[in-house]
């Protein structure tokens, strides 16, 4: 049996050895969706209690740990040894200080979050603040700017250093709004009207995903967010007011036609060209491509936009996304290409 | 009674030993053999939830993987969690070691209602059933919205397959499985321990035990009120959480995590007994601190129901009750660290013995607290934000409930096993066992931190590349192989101990508590005398003289112990056992078939309905003792109590959980009604004279007790007679009250203030109903001579249900009719 | 507005005369520990019912007067009860009408509900504004205070083992289910957007802040404050508790209590 | 404290079938009944009385309550166990309800625009 206690303390050591070393090997935080960000106001408020909770959780693991193990290697020395071990039932002060001292921790986690709880939630916004209506749709975003007249989808721009307002709208079921680069999360639910107010910082490009499962396609309902300068955000709004490009290609020309023939118009709307009413949910099914060549990635982007994986995805949406709702056309060789054409004209 | 004690022949064959055959298990009662069909059915679904897991581990190995579709993965992870959470980590809890055990450790011969145990497991296993019949249908029929189902993606119109309609029923059906068994123990814990068995002398476990029963009783209704609401939606096309008719979907996160929170309490709470079992008899200490860790326990279970909103924050509750609930989940934080140190106390100082179980239960120690660390975490909203629903809550409940509960229960198996089946557990393949999972436990799921940290969402099939996470995803996945092969060798193990294990003595490890102190595997009727108990750690005082070990020569051990407790049996002929019944594998077929009738064929469930009826009646009149007052037995009884008496108290505290989540439906959507009919239509001089309808009938109800427990059988007769009708004219009053509405136009699908109207207020009706059905039988039993004075308790408890059902009308009556013009959010 | 009401003086004066009168006529020495409880409990009566606490009640305080109910219903009657010996209550409760009368007030269950419903309806803006302050002299409202908590506590720390005390399961339940209707009352008043008494709102406010936010802390008083005291009082008592089953339930003898030894039949 | 707190094993001993009340009190609790419904109806179509219907009715449900509970149902007489059996499950029922419409009330206060 000694010797069984020997090679568990062997093999312990060396889990713990083990364990340790993996912790460390998490250095790699190259990552664009990492949590620790500090893209924005809110990002930075949540990084900072989100850092202040680590530590306060790994005091306390070290100390059960360092407790345990001492426990451990000190009295498994005894196994064998006919002294019965003292019958310690209770002790009153020791008990008091683990019940006292975890609350005081607990204080000092308490009140940093209740205070970040008030700040990150404003009842009120500065009238001057951009707001982004973001849509959900089962598996896509679109993000509908009501002063600007703009709407994209699968990707949203907003200018660095000012206040960005996003209200979140669900027409179907609950989705989950996530930039982590941002800051949290918020869901969006169907029938309610969330917010998230926040101050982008930095500029740059990041990724967003939908966090709450929402059926079949749940991993592909992903988007992108760019942070712009100021100018930079001019320009590109200016850029989406702008309407369509006019076709120069014959192929292009050729594929506007086919976009207006096919089915395609009956979801999607290009400025101009095609899309109708709100009301009869008529071109609001899908993405407005009014400049759809100026996006860089589509169909909820799971893709880089070019056009190899848009004619990819054209010729059978199901096949790269599960459950798509939008169908098969049967679009292929020229038809298809023309079409692929005109929508990466659209710049 | 015989003044001279005498000794008893030891030859009685243990519990497993029946020459009846299969059948003696398929009508068993014993609460052994009951466990040991739970055992075996959970670690089957352990086994299938298992590979569930693998397969999910396979497809996010690698990023873009296309070895398991969309579809197949989104109902790989449902049932993963389903699997895991109600036919594994609960039945094992549950229905094998605490059916076993609990018995065993408060020193009765089973639990109160043995029939009623038998009944919760074949519900159990029909309900198991139930959740895979998709599979039928086609190989894509498995649950695919989640364990926790959130509406409104469950709804038809997102979900149209039955798959879900399997889900929904299923766990409805697994729902009064668990209620029942919750019932049964609690009522066994509270009123059937040994003679001197004190609240602050039982064994942790029972502790725990009791804790965890009452959150079932208190939680579950919950959930069956959510899960009703989602039946009436897909299959009667109401609204309670389509945003279409002014409902939300919120609606069922709410309720759901009203049961959710405590669940994860009725999944660790038992783990926590069994650490606390565990531990001791290795470190050869009695347990440190009993009444904080008792204490500890309660006050879990208190703030358990607190708490739901953290599982919410994201949906947006504002900032007030963000931090209400804030609070009140760091809360928990403090009795479970006083739990956490004082398990490290016992082992302080300890003579360690470092068995497999010992080496689970210091793996439970770690793993529990690195996941009730991440826990504080998601209990700050704003932190939670970033977290929840990505990886890092994977992590932490894979450390709460694999790391935590699993090892609890792994612990508890390689303890407890040499008095379930009177063999070892081999201990090479135990430890191999226990580093290999170490190892790959946290492996698997400690990178889980980092991927969540990196920003990987929980439940997609698929991620992209250059994120971070394709060295871990791949890391953990060849871990969770690894980790599967060390289950393998888990169940090669106990095939093997069960062929060829090492016979194992009745108190193998020199353990404290009572089950030790009877032959292992146990006689049918447990223990041939009652035993007395004196102090904590009964066993343990009777083997050593004190509670701890202190300059008591072990020599007592040699002889004492030897001989167990019960040896001084002095009647041994009293003891007789329940006898095998049928009619709780028949009340179970009953209910399968009125779940599959809502499926497929209508006429079915009121077959179901009927088979469930008829086996109810069969098995009240089946025993002799039906409704019989029993001296002996009340004295015997911890409380002076009947225990069918505290079982309907019990039950009927579980209803109000189950009214008021109704009623506060009901409330919340009043005023979310868009238009047409609204509380205005009730029609208040109809449900005036109703009311009073039911208020004699009360009066009736109490009348006839009093003449059936003067034995008057006439007047028992016409008082119960009288009841009968006065609830058949409440009962045609709401007939005629729903009947107009449906003819002016109100049906349930109309909008929110109909189906909540009808649905509470139907509900209300089914017990009348029900109760109404209980009166006749009771009616015709007291005019045929069957139940007299002494038996008069079978119509006080039909009585109580009765008053219960009245009192809730004047709830109703108040809240949905006399306030109906009154604005209640 | 004054500093010191001579009526409450002359009060606890004649409270604590009887105290030592009743000691004197029956010869016996009440033990130091409870002569201490009472005497506390004298002290806390004075502090909460006059001086400063009063004074700023009576300035349109909402907090302290929360505070000061507090103190009457949840810190008083436990010391007087503690401080009263057996011998003592036993002529005045043991025999006669008022024992009837007496038995029946403080069974628990109606002990529970009459504070209860008191506690309610005394916050009940209509009642407060209408009774408490303006009607009748606000005096009668904090004596009811003291004798309903005297009721509730009763069952807890009744003197005389004629009257039984509850079980300490049952006593930690009672204070438990006490939290339920003390936070009914409280959420509201904390949670209430309006300030809800005009009797608050109608004055200057001895601390300059405004009658929402001494609305507010008036309500947290309540509700927490009762919370974490309630919830201190049945720890202790659970810990009580454990020692008593533990070490004082006596050792069950069988050939003493052959009742017990009957097997359990369960069926049959 | 603990000078003669019951052990609840004993607590049920000083209780039986013959403390239950007779016919006559049954009877009495039913008039109560019948007139406590009568004062809601009326409560209920008396105008005048609308500013205070939700508290008086509410009282008065909860009397109706506690009677039908304590007498029919025996709880005044039975052992306490039973009571807290029910009262316990009973009150943290009320919770939930309260919980729930605080928490509803105050999103549709705060979320005012709700989509149709």
């Amino acid at each position: 049996m000694r010797s069984v206690s020997r090679l568990n303390k062997f093999v312990g050591s060396g889990l713990l050895a083990a364990m340790v070393f993996a912790f460390f090997g998490c250095g790699n935080f190259n990552a664009p969706m990492q949590t620790f960000a500090s893209g924005s106001d809110l990002a930075k408020w949540i990084t900072s209690l989100y850092i202040q909770i680590t530590i306060w959780d790994s005091i306390v693991l070290a100390i059960v740990l360092i407790v345990l193990a001492l426990a451990i290697f000190v009295f498994s020395t005894r196994e064998g040894d006919p002294t019965e071990p003292h019958e310690h039932e209770s002790d009153l002060m020791l008990e008091l200080a683990w019940t006292i001292a975890p609350a005081l921790i607990l204080m000092f986690i308490t009140i940093p979050t209740v205070r970040t709880i008030m700040r990150t939630q404003p009842s009120k916004w500065p009238a001057n603040a951009i707001t982004v209506q973001v849509h959900a749709h089962q598996w896509w975003w679109e993000f509908d700017y009501p002063g600007l007249h703009i709407a994209t989808g699968d990707e949203v721009h907003i200018p660095i250093n000012r206040v960005i307002h996003f209200e979140l709208y669900s027409d179907d079921i609950i989705h989950s709004f996530w930039i982590p680069a941002l800051g949290g999360k918020r869901d969006v639910i169907p029938g309610q009207v969330n917010q998230i107010t926040l101050i982008p910082s930095v500029t740059g490009e990041f990724y967003g995903q939908c966090a709450e499962f929402c059926g079949l396609s749940h991993a592909n309902m992903r988007f992108r967010m760019v942070v712009d300068t100021a100018d930079g955000f001019k320009q590109w709004v200016a850029a989406q007011q702008a309407p369509p490009v006019e076709p120069q290609e014959a192929a292009a020309k050729n594929g506007e036609k086919i976009f207006k023939n096919a089915p395609c118009a009956i979801c999607h709307t290009v400025r101009g060209i095609s899309g109708f009413s709100k009301q009869y949910d008529y071109g609001f099914r899908g993405p407005d491509l009014t400049h759809f060549g100026s996006r860089g990635t589509l169909a909820g982007s799971i893709f880089d936009n070019n056009p190899k994986n848009l004619a990819m995805w054209i010729q059978d949406p199901e096949k790269v996304k599960p459950g798509a709702r939008m169908p098969t056309l049967g679009l292929r060789g020229t038809d298809l290409h023309d079409l692929v054409a005109y929508l990466e004209s659209l710049k | 009674m015989a003044a001279q004690p005498k000794p008893l022949a030891f030859e009685h064959p243990s519990y497993l030993h029946d020459p009846g055959g299969i059948w003696s298990w398929i009508t068993t009662v014993d609460h052994k053999r009951v466990a040991v069909l739970y055992g075996i059915t959970a670690l089957f679904m352990m086994a299938v939830g298992g590979m569930e897991a693998m397969l999910i581990r396979a497809q996010l190995m690698v990023p873009g993987n296309h070895l398991l579709s969309a579809a197949a993965y989104n109902e790989m992870f449902t049932m993963h969690g389903t699997t895991m959470i109600f036919l594994v980590l609960m039945p094992l809890e549950l229905g094998f070691f605490a059916n076993f055990f609990i018995p065993l450790q408060i020193g009765a011969r089973d639990v109160a209602f043995p029939r009623l145990n038998a009944l919760s497991y074949w519900v159990f296993l029909g309900g198991t059933i139930f959740l895979h019949l998709g599979l039928l249908r086609s190989i894509y029929g498995l649950p695919d919205a989640g364990w926790f189902g959130y509406a409104n993606l469950t709804e038809r119109m997102y979900t149209p397959g039955i798959n879900v309609d399997c889900w929904d029923i299923g766990l409805l059906i697994l729902g009064v499985s668990t209620l029942l068994s919750g019932l049964n123990f609690f009522v066994t814990i509270v009123n059937l321990r040994a003679p001197g068995m004190t609240f602050m002398r039982m064994p942790m476990f029972i502790w725990a035990m009791l804790v965890t029963t009452i959150l079932i009783l208190l939680a579950f209704p919950a959930l069956t009120v959510g899960l009703i609401f989602l039946f009436a939606d897909r299959f009667l096309d109401t609204h309670f959480y389509r945003v279409s008719a002014g409902a939300t979907p919120i609606l069922w996160q709410h309720l759901f995590w009203i049961f959710g929170h405590p669940e994860v309490y009725i999944m660790a709470l038992p783990a926590f007994g069994m650490i606390s079992e565990v531990i001791p008899p290795f470190s050869r200490k009695p347990l440190f601190g009993y009444p904080m860790m008792a204490y500890s326990l309660v006050l879990i279970a208190f703030l358990s129901y607190g708490v739901w909103g953290h599982h919410m924050f994201a949906t947006g509750m504002g900032p007030i009750a963000d931090a209400t609930f804030s609070i009140t989940s760091m809360l928990i934080a403090i009795p479970t660290g006083v739990k956490i140190f004082s398990w490290l106390a016992t082992v302080w100082g300890g003579r360690l013995r470092f068995t497999t179980s010992m080496l689970f239960a210091v793996g439970f120690l770690v793993e529990f607290t690195i996941g009730g660390l991440s826990g504080i975490m998601h209990a700050s909203p704003p932190v939670d934000l970033q977290q929840t629903d990505s990886y890092i809550i994977v992590a932490h409940f894979h450390y709460v409930l694999f790391g935590g509960v699993l090892m609890g229960i792994l612990a508890a198996f390689y303890y407890w096993w040499p008095k379930i089946t009177g063999r070892f557990l081999s201990e090479k393949l135990g430890k191999a066992q226990f580093w290999i999972t170490a190892w790959a436990f946290n492996a698997t799921f400690f990178p889980m931190h980092f991927v969540g940290v990196l920003g990987m969402p929980r439940r997609i099939y698929t991620y992209a590349p250059h994120m971070g996470w394709d060295f871990w995803n791949y890391f953990e996945s060849v871990n969770a192989f690894i980790l599967g092969f060390a289950f393998l060798l888990f169940f090669i193990n106990i095939i093997w101990s069960a062929m060829d294990g090492e016979i194992a003595s009745s108190d193998p490890w020199d353990a404290r508590t009572l089950e030790w102190s009877i032959p292992s595997p146990p006689p049918a009727f447990n223990f041939a005398a009652v035993p007395m108990v004196t102090s904590r750690d009964a066993f343990w005082v009777r083997k050593y003289g004190t509670v701890g070990t202190h300059g008591v020569a072990p020599a007592i051990a040699g002889g004492a112990a030897a001989a167990p407790i019960g040896a001084h049996a002095e009647v041994e002929e009293h003891i007789h056992m329940p006898a095998p019944s049928l009619y709780p594998l028949i009340f179970a077929l009953g209910v399968f078939l009125m779940g599959v009738g809502c499926l497929v064929w209508t006429r079915l469930i009121i077959m179901g309905g009927a088979v469930t009826v008829m086996s109810v009646i069969g098995m009240v009149f089946e025993y002799p003792s039906f409704g019989k007052f029993d001296p002996a037995m009340i004295a015997e009884s911890t409380l002076g109590l009947d225990h069918r008496k505290v079982g309907m108290w019990a039950f009927l505290g579980s209803e109000c959980v189950f009214f008021a989540s109704l009623i506060s439906t009901y409330m919340v959507y009043k005023d979310r009604n868009l238009g047409g009919f609204d509380a205005m239509i009730l029609n208040i001089p109809l449900t005036s004279v109703s009311t009073f309808v039911l208020l004699t009938s009360s009066l009736t109800m109490v009348l006839a007790l009093a003449a059936v427990q003067r034995d008057d059988r006439k007047w028992s007769v016409f008082w119960l007679a009288s009841t009968v009708l006065f609830g058949c004219i409440f009962l045609g009053g709401q007939a005629f009250e729903f009947t107009d509405f449906v003819m002016q136009g109100l049906k349930i699908q109309t909008n929110l203030f109909g189906q909540t109207f009808y649905t509470l207020v139907g509900f209300h009706g089914i017990h009348v109903l029900i109760g109404v059905c209980w009166l006749i039988v009771l009616t015709i039993a007291v005019a045929r001579g069957k139940i007299g004075k002494d038996r008069s308790l079978a119509v006080e408890i039909g009585g109580l249900y009765w008053h219960f059902v009245d009192i809730v009308w004047v709830i109703i009556f108040t809240l949905i009719y006399l306030m109906r013009t009154v604005k209640h959010a | 507005m004054h500093e010191f009401s001579i009526s409450v003086i002359l009060g606890v004066a004649a409270l604590a005369g009887l105290y030592l009168a009743a000691s004197l006529l029956l010869d016996r020495r009440p033990a130091r520990r409870q002569t201490a409880a009472f005497g506390l409990g004298l002290a806390m009566m004075t502090f909460a019912l006059t001086g400063p606490i009063d004074h700023y009640v009576q300035a349109r305080s909402f907090a302290l007067y929360i505070f000061q109910q507090m103190l009457l219903v949840f810190i008083v009657p436990p010391l007087l009860l503690i401080g009263m010996p057996d011998w003592m209550a036993r002529p005045l409760l043991v025999g006669g009408w008022f024992e009837r009368a007496w038995r029946i007030l403080t069974r628990p269950l109606v002990a529970f509900l009459i504070f209860s419903s008191t506690f309610t309806l005394i916050h009940y803006p209509l009642l407060c504004d209408h009774v408490c302050h303006a009607r009748l002299p606000y005096g009668d409202i904090r004596e009811l205070l003291l004798l309903v908590g005297l009721l509730l506590w009763w069952p807890l720390l009744s003197p005389l083992p004629e009257y039984p005390r509850l079980s300490y399961p049952m006593q930690i339940m009672y204070l438990f289910l006490l939290m339920i209707p003390m936070t009914a009352v409280a959420a509201p008043i904390t949670m209430a957007q309006t300030v809800l008494y005009m009797f608050y709102a109608s004055g200057p406010h001895p601390f300059g802040i405004t009658p929402q936010a001494d609305q507010v802390l008036g309500g947290l008083i309540m509700w927490i404050g009762q919370g974490i005291y309630l919830m201190c009082v049945f720890t202790a008592i659970f810990f009580r508790w454990s020692r008593f089953e533990d070490r004082e339930v006596p050792a069950i003898n069988l050939r003493l209590q052959p009742g017990l030894r009957v097997i359990r039949r369960p069926a049959a | 404290m603990s000078d003669h707190a019951l052990n609840p094993a004993h607590a049920g001993h000083d209780v039986s079938h013959e403390d239950h009340p007779g016919p006559g009190l049954y009877l009495l609790i039913a008039a109560i009944l019948t007139v406590l419904t009568a004062a809601e109806i009326t409560v209920f179509y008396v105008p005048g009385l609308q500013p205070v219907l939700v508290p008086i009715l509410l009282v008065l449900a909860i009397v109706k309550f506690a009677f039908v509970g304590m007498f029919y149902m025996h709880l005044y007489y039975d052992s306490k166990v039973f009571t807290t059996l029910f009262v316990f499950p009973l009150l943290l029922a009320l919770l939930i309800v309260f919980g729930l419409l605080l928490l509803f009330s105050h999103l549709q206060g705060v979320l005012s625009f709700v989509v149709p």
